[in-house]
């Protein structure tokens, strides 16, 4: 496929046999299909082992701090809201490190896809409990098992009214690629939190235990129901709902902002003259 | 000529109104003005004031002594009447401090019972108390006239006209009734339009004339009138503000627009700029170019939130994690916030660096009055390679080696050339490595490439007075105004000069400019800072080996005024040097 | 009332009018109701106007930064659990500045009393929007309006089944006092969300604005259902719905941690002798 | 005697398994160890290595040489074979690394095979490696058997009889075959027993005895290590260890649990640390004692996040908006880690200040053996005022004004007494106040009375080598070991010597001891830092004055081995000095 030659990068440094390669194979394959070119497109991340993806593809990249890859995405997207911009990040990154970040960015809701490489670990740092472990993993930094609440990113994200919610998972590859394809075409913030085996620390949420419980939202299901939306977000435990979950079309933020209306401000030309008569202004 | 007001009541009575309104009179009658403002971190109640002074010949910098002390309340005549100069008078409404004084130097003016009379409502009394200090001055009345009707226009005829018939008996009520008053203000003919500006204005401006097109922060006094200058301008000028939920965010997005191709800023106070370490770190690895300014308060943590203090120089010139350049600027007046910041945005894009406006409360609240800016002095070119020209390039790498160590800065989705850059390590393309030798390579790269060419940018001190002075006053950043006036007071007794810093990382090169000689050859050289621990001498130190042989050190929170500098200045050089 | 004088503090900053005023006298009410002596309860709170409170209050006080009251008041109850510890937090503080903080307080469910003066603006700086703002407000700093939707405080706890979820409003001061009296009284985290008209920089958001929406859960309603209290937490607008939205009872971190049933670490001797073997340990 | 083993491999392959059991046996044999890890920011693949250095006369750095390298892939070979020693061998399984050497340097062990046949499953091959090594090292087997034992003791009999014959089969292969193998390591009682300890575990250990009681952090490579050591005590001494959202989180969470009245820690690497900057102001100005371990990597940014660097040395000395004391620490070996982490907990208690312990990843992760640390030497004492002793207090003050400057810190609930505090300046009961008097004289309280007895607590430089020495060479921090085993070389040719700092801020005052003299007196003065810029000679001469005449820098993220230094230090001392 000339697609996927197009997008060949470095040789990934993951583990052999790390849901990321599916995930990254899965977004290759995505970018092909949508005819989205390397340079028209941004991967911004954070970093853990997912932020090392745009080093493992072809296409613009600003591989930032961990945590912190959406306030990047954003200001990538308010100057020019012409580059197409995904954000891949890890759980801990995206919940843990930049949960605050991840609230204001729906709330925005710009035009950015973020990716999140949902492993339910910290997977770079050896094997920490992330924001989305459960309760009974033990690790060196919690001896006596997670003693947090895990978070739902699903559920967070509809309480918050983001305009696309969804799960995929890195094992339904065909699934996963719909979702991606969906999630960057969707006209606004879109969260996709993707499952992910790590198979190296994490024993409890391995490919098995994912497969005996992901199913994918049936044909008709309805993701812009909220409430029934936020209902289906709680499932979690003996099925895992993958899928479009909720989804809602509303202005971006670019579009509401006046000087945008103008084309991205990277093309704007400076226009020193106008400004001089600010000085004139400052005369009383 | 020279006069001193001060407005003092409670956050929430109009002080600026009553200040800004006679600021703008002031200039317009050709006088020249320094004002600086003193506030609580509260929004109504307490004591805050709003002092100005003006003159015939140039000032920058307040006095201790009031020539007319404008009491809102009691409590201002408590706090401040001690500082009234030898024909000062206080002007009050009795019927508001419920105490009448009767000494000759209080004038009692009915503010409210006029301005009720004239215009309808208690609320215009500060119209009334604007035209009485105007009477008192003995001045004309049509600029103030004039002023009222622009700051009332949006409001409609009858609120123009009843505020100018507030102020009109307002001033007449002190004509007649204010028979001590001595005051005698020149008509003047302006020698020139000059304008009126602050700190966060100029800078403010700076960043506009700098072609910055992203502006995103966090608010925090006293830094937060930078983002609402750019933002009163967005529209016009093709500027996106954006209000960040959190300072992290806010360098993190401004990087994020300045590596999709555009100039980016964001501003904050010490505790905000603390948590854009990282942040300050990142731009340096990416190459990055930002502007970041830091507007002083006196810390640690909340300290005093919305007063002076030069407390974080040593804060922004060390911190972050790893060995990187910068450039630091500690502008001492609006003229000079103004230029450097277009120095700023220039050195950060032709460097790809994080550049620091150094400001504080006193200089971003103070205004001055200055010529116009000269635009021809400015420079604006942009660095970055984008449109047809990058198309035409055959091979991009984000993080070249070349000779100068700066590497192409191309604009992402311009051609079909990549931009790439991490905040690992990385090789010339930008993508991770961990093997030693690129390592270093990128290092000499970033840090001694470039700061040997950045270090020849830089401008040395600006020194003022005898040229071979016995001694020198030493300041960086907001004292500007007041030691270059102490020194004006004091040249025709001694010989003394300013040495000024307004540029100080990279610290000023000997080589071209040898001012370390001036100090050297000066028998006593004091070094005046708006901090405790003496940081700029501490700099000066680290840099140049010199020790200056004294301090003056102000940290309570409160700048520097003209007598009190004088008198510590005068009782050092009284003193013999051993 | 003693009791009132037991916690008369320093004189209040703030405007004549604004609704902290109604907050400060209803929680020494009720802490004067539930008994609860000065020493036995540490505030901590962060910048802002809401942030002054302790100050106007006799108690412990750790009046920190802005956005980071949360994890000084987890620091404090994780050492401490016999003290009571309230968080009295802006909506800029704890919402904006420190909401990531606000999503793990929540997983961590550690039993701390949450209020959050929410009038939907920054109060102390002048005037900005806060993430609380409505979308029609403009300021210095937002002159074409609010571009982000507001958050949703309540639906986002509930989102991350927060233990207690509650809203009160500045205006209903004996509901008010019912809803701290049950926060403070509450096992686990509890988010007591007050409506707090600013008298001076939220001209939309008015006293008058919010009484005409201000209602009271009814009798019998039941917290427990989580899937309805989402429901109900999204009613805002012509009617906005306070009382106890959502309750759960589950262990708390305190609970949870092994070494803290030997009681408060804070009474717990340091017995260096006992450490001595961790040097025999080192010898291989 | 003194060999150094150097396994290289992929991330995975066990090289912590293989380096860590044979140090164990190796020090239970009575030798004297030193190892170090460099690993990439990966899990599996890529190229790692663990280099053990051991000997009967006390070793404290790394050597370039290497005797035996275990290659665990190919690429080991190729990238280190140039390093061997003269009777240097390679040991490797040609079925793993596809490629077969026939030089006599090379010897070639089925490791998987044997693995197989003995133990029934090839990931046992580390076992059989182990056992290799001894065998050509001509070691007898019993510490062997003995680790394996208890390494394998929780996996049940079978596995650890699988083990030992895995290692036997090994051990007997190498000895059988190894015909060139000149290694001769005699046999020795322990001079004693020897304790093994990294960085990291020393500083944990530190805590530990300290009586710490809260520990708060967010992973972050090198520093996890601290967390990880910590959190397995946590049962048995009463800790609560707790994973904060963020850096952010952690700092003030341990804060407020240093408030509630335990002792309390956090720590993180550069990058986490710059999170944490606008805390460390908020203790300042709180005055609440907190200690922050920050193990350097290099930076900017992500940098290099498992390498060493020494890059931060300015950042947390100067870090942090306003003014306040602070310690630094910089210990250069588990012992100095451990006995300066006690002195932070202590001075941060005293004086109620922020300690910081500046580590780096070389330090944290190098193993040393050490005599068992003398606890006597510790110190604990509660500086809180808590229980009775508060509650016979009659009127309580947080920020109480004392001559000192240290105010009494009360344990909040154990008496009705209120403890207040805040991050706004405050009064002596620790309500925010704004009044110029109060803010000088906290300020005053603050910095300095509190530093001038902080400084007379710091303790000077560590000079060892020649009493007069021609040549200085000055270090802090991690380099340590390898600038005295250099000093130790050199000695018998020259004059010279070591002045190692492991205490930086207050910078040691030279009034009680003169140090300076030694630098002055020298010919030739040369400061050796793992960084670029040479951060620590910048330091020296900003506090004393002092300009070494000739720096080593070493900015690849690797840190110095020994031969390298030499030469390094050989060429300059061969030079004239001018
Ligand atoms: C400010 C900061 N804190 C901590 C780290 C260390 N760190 C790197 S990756 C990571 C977490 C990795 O977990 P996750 O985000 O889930 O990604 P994964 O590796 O599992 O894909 C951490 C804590 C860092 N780089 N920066
Ligand atoms: C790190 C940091 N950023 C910004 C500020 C400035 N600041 C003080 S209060 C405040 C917001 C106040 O709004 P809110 O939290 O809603 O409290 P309110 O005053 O409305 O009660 C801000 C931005 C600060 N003190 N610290
Ligand atoms: S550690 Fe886990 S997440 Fe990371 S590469 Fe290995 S398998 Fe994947
Ligand atoms: S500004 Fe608003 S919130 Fe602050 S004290 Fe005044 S009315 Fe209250
Ligand atoms: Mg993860
Ligand atoms: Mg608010």
């Amino acid at each position: 496929m000339t697609e996927l030659d197009e997008y060949r990068g470095r040789k990934p440094a993951w583990c052999p046999g790390c849901g990321n390669f599916a995930i990254l194979k899965t977004l290759k394959e995505t970018l092909g299909e949508i005819q989205l070119r390397p340079h028209q497109l941004t991967i911004v991340s954070g970093i853990g082992q997912a932020g090392k993806l745009p080093h493992y593809l072809r296409c613009n990249t600003f591989n930032g701090l961990h945590g912190r890859a959406l306030p990047v995405a954003t200001g990538i997207r308010l100057v020019n809201p012409e580059m197409v911009v995904i954000a891949v990040t890890g759980d801990g990154d995206c919940y843990g490190e930049g949960g605050n970040h991840l609230i204001h960015a729906i709330r925005r809701n710009v035009n950015i896809s973020l990716f999140v490489h949902n492993n339910q670990i910290y997977g770079l740092t050896k094997g920490q409990a992330s924001p989305t472990s459960v309760e009974s993993l033990t690790t060196k930094t919690q001896p006596f098992g997670v003693l947090s609440e895990p978070l739902n990113p699903i559920a967070l994200a509809i309480a918050l009214d983001c305009s696309f919610v969804a799960r995929g998972y890195a094992g339904d590859t065909e699934y996963l690629k719909y979702l991606m394809k969906e999630a960057v075409l969707h006209k606004g913030f879109a969260l996709l939190d993707i499952l992910q085996p790590c198979i190296t620390f994490n024993k409890i949420n391995t490919y098995q235990w994912y497969s005996e419980r992901i199913y994918r939202l049936e044909e008709g299901y309805n993701p812009s129901d909220r409430i029934n939306a936020f209902q289906i977000a709680l499932q979690w435990g003996d099925k895992i709902p993958t899928g479009i979950i909720y989804k809602r079309d509303k202005p971006t933020m670019e579009e509401k902002i006046p000087v945008l209306t103008e084309g991205p401000l990277v093309r704007q030309p400076f226009r020193m003259d106008k400004i001089v008569r600010e000085i004139e202004n400052l005369i009383p | 000529m020279d006069y001193t007001i001060k407005i003092g009541g409670e956050a929430g009575q109009g002080l600026q109104t009553i200040g800004g309104i006679l600021a703008k009179v002031f200039v317009k009658h050709g006088f020249f003005l320094f004002s600086h403002q003193e506030y609580m971190s509260r929004i109504r109640g307490g004591h805050n004031f709003y002092q100005l002074r003006f003159s015939d010949s140039p000032i920058m910098c307040s006095k201790a002594e009031v020539d007319i002390l404008v009491a809102l309340n009691l409590e201002t005549i408590e706090l401040h009447k001690a500082k009234l100069s030898r024909y000062g008078m206080v002007v009050y409404d009795s019927k508001v401090t419920k105490k009448r004084f009767h000494s000759e130097e209080f004038l009692d003016v009915p503010f409210k019972e006029i301005a009720l009379r004239e215009g309808g409502t208690p609320l215009m009394e500060n119209t009334v108390a604007t035209g009485a200090v105007l009477g008192m001055l003995g001045m004309d009345m049509r600029s103030y006239e004039e002023t009222l009707k622009e700051v009332f226009k949006k409001k409609g005829d009858e609120i123009v006209s009843k505020n100018l018939s507030a102020a009109k008996a307002g001033y007449e009520y002190a004509v007649t009734n204010c028979l001590k008053c001595r005051f005698t203000v020149p008509r003047r003919e302006p020698p020139s339009r000059m304008i009126l500006i602050n700190g966060n204005e100029a800078i403010g401006l700076g960043a506009l004339f700098s072609g910055c097109r992203f502006y995103s922060a966090y608010p925090m006094t006293p830094s937060t009138g930078i983002m609402n200058y750019i933002a009163s301008r967005a529209a016009e000028y093709g500027i996106v503000v954006e209000q960040a939920e959190d300072e992290i965010s806010a360098i993190n997005m401004a990087l994020g627009a300045s590596f999709a191709g555009v100039r980016a800023m964001t501003g904050s106070s010490g505790g905000g700029f603390a948590l854009m370490v990282e942040g300050l770190s990142l731009g340096a690895i990416t190459e990055t170019p930002i502007v970041i300014a830091e507007v002083q308060r006196p810390g640690p943590a909340t300290g005093l939130p919305t007063r002076t203090e030069q407390a974080d120089l040593l804060f922004v010139l060390y911190t972050g994690h790893g060995e990187f350049p910068r450039v630091v600027f500690v502008p001492g007046t609006p003229e000079q916030a103004f230029y450097l910041t277009n120095k700023a945005f220039n050195l950060a894009e032709k460097y790809q660096i994080p550049a620091i406006l150094l400001s504080d409360q006193y200089l971003a609240d103070s205004q001055w009055t200055m010529m116009p800016f000269d635009t021809e002095r400015l420079k604006y070119k942009d660095y970055r390679l984008r449109g047809k020209r990058l198309k035409n390039v055959d091979i991009y790498k984000r993080h070249l080696f070349t000779d100068n160590g700066v590497s192409p800065l191309a604009v992402p989705g311009d051609s079909e050339h990549l931009v790439v850059t991490d905040s690992d390590e990385h090789d010339e393309e930008g993508h991770m490595i961990e093997d030693a030798e690129t390592r270093a390579k990128m290092v000499n790269k970033r840090i001694f490439k470039k700061l040997a060419l950045i270090r020849e940018e830089i401008s040395p001190p600006t020194v003022y007075g005898d040229k071979t002075p016995e001694t020198v006053l030493i300041c960086w950043g907001s004292t500007y105004g007041v030691v270059k006036e102490v020194v004006d007071e004091l040249s025709a007794e001694q010989s003394i000069a300013m040495m000024h810093f307004s540029e100080v990382y990279p610290f000023p090169d000997t080589a071209a400019n040898d001012y370390l000689q001036i100090l050297k050859k000066a028998k006593r050289t004091i070094c005046i800072e708006n901090n405790a621990t003496g940081q700029f001498a501490y700099l000066l130190k680290a840099e140049t080996g010199f020790i200056p042989s004294d301090k003056i050190n102000r940290y309570d929170g409160r700048p520097f005024v003209l007598e009190e500098l004088l008198e510590a200045v005068k009782s050092r050089t009284a003193q013999e040097v051993t």
